[in-house]
């Protein structure tokens, strides 16, 4: 490799820092992506100048092709509320490019050395390649799956899976020595399959809720996979670039962990010990006060200052649209209305955000937890859209509660809280919400995009 | 130094960097950053360039030309979706809607 | 990879650590981090050594021992004054004095 | 070198890049200065393990036991206000120490291909290290006068000095090429001369105030001939510690700056340009109203709410001890007192919490700009002790001032405030303070040591 190809991967693997850098400032973010596809487009294009005999570049220049058309067609085409099964789809396909990549590489490396010694440090990221890059995708598409409701997005667990998964493990780093100290791309392939039905029993058991976690560690992942390709091809910019992710991504995850309230082994296996309630809640049976919309149409007419706590249940109604033409109607009536962003209601952290800027909300209406949190005592009317942790007190009072430490938005402050909500089940955490029995709280019972609507209308005809 | 020990010490500076570079991030920032660190990896295109384009038998060529369609959409997808959210973050500043009064009773 | 570019990346991603470990700090500690960042410098004294040990003239060592003790002042008594001072930051904690009364009229 | 030695050199280095982590964080600050010490001394022991033949051992034990001698004595003896000059002091040992170093490296690589063909990068970095060195260790010893007050602490420039820099740079740079080229031992101690004069010239024309800013930046410049040593010597620990205190001195000293609310080319060649005003404000006749100690110590005895201002003069004049015992008899008296601390008041940023911590001021009594900025307006007496630019109003007034920008304290909005200065000079900015012609403003006139030991004794006999 010449050394001025060396450099610009080099440039091109600083590209990526700046990029991550970018990404993590709200107003260097989108160049910072475009810093980064920049270094991408460079760091490809290279090989097909300096390489002396590449070969198949008509094929190759044409799976690139199709590659890129199905890439933009999925990214423009998704919804917002679809985002995280579509990163969860790219992070799939990154992690089987991964695995290819390296069961080639392994072959490239038998037919080179013909069966003599071979470099033990090259085989073993050969076999970490396969194994988890084929983890990755497996999880994913099972990720994807759950997300877009192709499967139940509750946890999957049957009685011998913590015995399955630990043979599983064993059997993968058996078949990784014997991948090492054999080179056989026989057993690769089986490493392959093995790390393929490791994935699937992987992901089963995680929450719909908890998956966006599990695509965060997955991503961190196929990082790793990219990096340990890196060092078999010594290619410093797959290096890096591999490295970063998987580095920023698993600090990633811990924060989003953090931002929850739990810990990222808790909600991988947490179903597996089967001693969790999470997710499991049933509905509750005692006595609530319920309202229809028109009853709550008018409280809100009249109000002079309403808060929007918009939750998981908002993304899931897809009632973006229609809740922001009520706060248009309502601004129009001289109401102060803002919205509360929790950081992790939704179905991401900083979900709520793009949803609702989606849906052309104007960025002065979201206001961050800790900025709205001293107003709600200031407020008439909290109306709780698909939300329930967020809002849950027991955050604040019951110590030993899932979700006891975890800040929350102190909508019980306010004058009155009107929560719209299919049924009296808990929210993600399973854990009964005191506020609904608050005499404060009115309930309006049904899909979120359902009950706006009609409480459109209502205040309409006021 | 030993060729392996550079790669060592390549990953180990690499590792603080990725963590140190995002370690101020907001929450609200969260989304965009995953599918950006996640379009970041398509960079395994790259490789499978690299390994495709030495091979000769017909079968590794299949099978490099998928990992090359997988690597492009993961590469070329994921910077297009970040994007898309970003730009939506982006132009909410200017777009203050004429609704936005502030005109309540307080 | 060439040996230069090696350094090169290693260069390159030294500076990006450095520059991000650091930004996060508090203008209160900008004197400590000041002085324990200048007692990192004084590793040259490793420098030093190498240099010296393998040396054989007189005038060379005469100059290489000199720039032993310069090292070691450097290294020692960096990390020396540095601990100095951050102890006094430490300490003050639980070092409430009986004098910190609240009594104040307002 | 074998491959164990490497390993635990990049550990070393990992070390170093925990000691930084862990020195901006002020719980963290004190272990990170051991971890960094600790990896320090790791790699220095390294060498008398594996190096095959090191000759001279029991010579260099002996030096390193002078050095640590040296060492260990100015660091415990040295007082908290000289502070700055003792870190000036040991960066400049430091660069001398890698000036020495290079100059041997040049003497190895000539002796051991005999004027063969020499490496150019090698002999580049060599050059570069000798020069920065040779730089960083004048500069340091004069910034070392200045603070010590060894000579005037005021900029020093002459006619034709900025045409000298330039001759000397030009001379450097032809110096390193002819080294670079002849590998001539001769030429390189000539650049060391050069280096030195250079360095004497660069720190010249600073003020006594702005020192600290210069000092980073030179032991930023040491960071970077370490750096570049251990590029030359192959050497991970040498390059990665010497790059991070580059790259995080360079920032430091921006952030530094920032504060200061100036540019580093500013500081550094400010007074070259001429046409700056800093530190030559001359003493204003407008009409002021001062008031003596017993006047004073009456007003401060029956306040309920005092803030202290304490800034340059009480470094200067090293009145941090009686200042705490007038604080300490106020709070028996039952007055709320505490002490505003501005960043860039002190010498250094971060020097006046050093100062206080060491009068064994409690920590709760220290509190930051942002957060007692709100106070001033609830309180009775600001005693403002040797400070006096960052109490300047103009800083929000007045544009174009040299401050203007600068984030002050707000004792302006106090009931009444006191002055404790010498003489009406203005301070380190050059400009009129027009707090100090406020009608709530006393003057109590003298060196801040006699009037608080003053005061002290008015306040007792009330
Ligand atoms: N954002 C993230 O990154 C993230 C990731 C993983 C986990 N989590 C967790 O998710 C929770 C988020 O809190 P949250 O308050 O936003 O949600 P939540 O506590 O899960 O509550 C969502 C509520 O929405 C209601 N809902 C569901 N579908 C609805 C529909 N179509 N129409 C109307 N209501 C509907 C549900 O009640 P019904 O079923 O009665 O309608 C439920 O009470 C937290 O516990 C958080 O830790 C967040
Ligand atoms: N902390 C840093 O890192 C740093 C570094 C470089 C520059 N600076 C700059 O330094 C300034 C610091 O502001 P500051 O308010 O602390 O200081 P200042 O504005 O320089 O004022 C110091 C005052 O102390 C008085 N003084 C000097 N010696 C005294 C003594 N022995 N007894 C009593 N009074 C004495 C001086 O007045 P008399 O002469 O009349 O007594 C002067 O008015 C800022 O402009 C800042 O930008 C700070």
């Amino acid at each position: 490799m010449p050394t001025w190809v060396q450099v610009v991967y080099l440039l091109c693997a600083v590209g990526f820092i700046l990029a991550l850098k970018g990404l993590s400032g709200p107003r260097t973010a989108r160049s910072g992506n475009l810093i980064g596809a920049a270094a991408a487009v460079v760091a490809c294009v290279l090989p097909f100048v300096y390489v002396d005999r590449l070969e198949h570049v008509p094929l190759m220049l044409g799976a690139v092709a199709v590659g890129t058309v199905g890439g933009v067609l999925g990214a423009r085409r998704v919804q917002m509320t679809q985002m995280p099964q579509m990163v969860a789809l790219f992070n799939g396909v990154g992690g089987g490019a991964a695995a290819l990549v390296a069961l080639l590489e392994l072959r490239h490396m038998t037919d080179a050395v013909g069966g003599g010694e071979l470099p033990g440090f090259d085989l073993a990221a050969t076999a970490f390649t396969i194994f988890v890059g084929s983890v990755s995708f497996a999880g994913s598409l099972v990720t994807f799956a759950k997300l877009q409701e192709l499967m139940t997005s509750r946890p999957v667990t049957f009685p011998g899976l913590p015995a399955l998964f630990a043979l599983l493990l064993v059997g993968a780093i058996a078949l990784s020595v014997v991948t090492v100290t054999d080179a056989a791309l026989a057993w690769a392939v089986v490493l392959c399959v093995v790390g393929l039905v490791f994935g699937v029993l992987l992901v089963l058991p995680v929450g719909g809720a908890d998956v966006p976690i599990v695509i965060s560690l997955l991503n961190a992942f196929t990082g790793l996979t990219v990096a340990a390709g890196g060092y078999v091809l010594g290619n410093t910019v797959l290096l890096v670039g591999g490295t970063l992710v998987g580095s920023a991504g698993t600090f990633l995850t811990l924060l989003m962990a953090r931002a929850m309230g739990r810990s990222v082994a808790n909600i991988m296996f947490g179903a597996l010990k089967g001693g969790s309630t999470l997710g499991g809640g049933v509905a509750s049976d005692r006595p609530v006060r319920s309202a229809g919309p028109d009853d709550v149409g008018i409280v809100l007419a009249y109000a002079s200052r309403v808060i929007i706590v918009p939750g998981y249940g908002l993304a899931v109604a897809q009632a973006q649209h229609t809740l922001r033409e009520l706060v248009d109607l309502l601004l129009k009536r001289g109401i102060k209305v803002d919205y509360a962003i929790h950081p992790v209601a939704g179905r991401m952290p900083g979900h709520m955000n793009v949803l609702l800027a989606e849906a052309q909300v104007p960025y002065e209406q979201l206001i961050e937890m800790d900025d709205i949190n001293g107003e709600f005592k200031h407020t008439d009317v909290v109306l709780v859209v698909g939300a329930n942790d967020v809002v849950n007190p027991a955050a604040k009072t019951t110590p030993g509660a899932p979700i006891y430490g975890m800040p929350i938005l102190n909508a019980d402050e306010a004058h009155q809280i009107v929560f719209m909500k299919r049924s009296m089940r808990p929210g993600f955490a399973g854990i009964e919400n005191e506020l609904l029995f608050d005499p404060k709280t009115t309930l309006l019972f049904g899909d979120a995009k359902d009950s706006l609507a009609k409480l459109l209308k209502a205040v309409e005809s006021l | 130094m030993t060729e392996g020990v550079v790669w060592l010490t390549i990953f180990v500076l690499s590792v603080f960097v990725g963590i140190e570079v995002i370690s101020k991030v907001s929450s609200t920032l969260h989304t965009p950053l995953m599918s950006g660190a996640n379009a970041i990896h398509g960079i395994i295109l790259l490789g499978a360039i690299l390994v495709t384009g030495t091979t000769e038998s017909t079968f590794a060529l299949i099978v490099g030309l998928v990992a090359i369609v997988l690597a492009t959409v993961n590469m070329v997808g994921g910077f297009v979706v970040t994007d898309r959210m970003l730009q939506m973050f982006t132009r909410r500043k200017p777009a203050r809607s004429p609704a936005d009064t502030d005109g309540g009773a307080r």
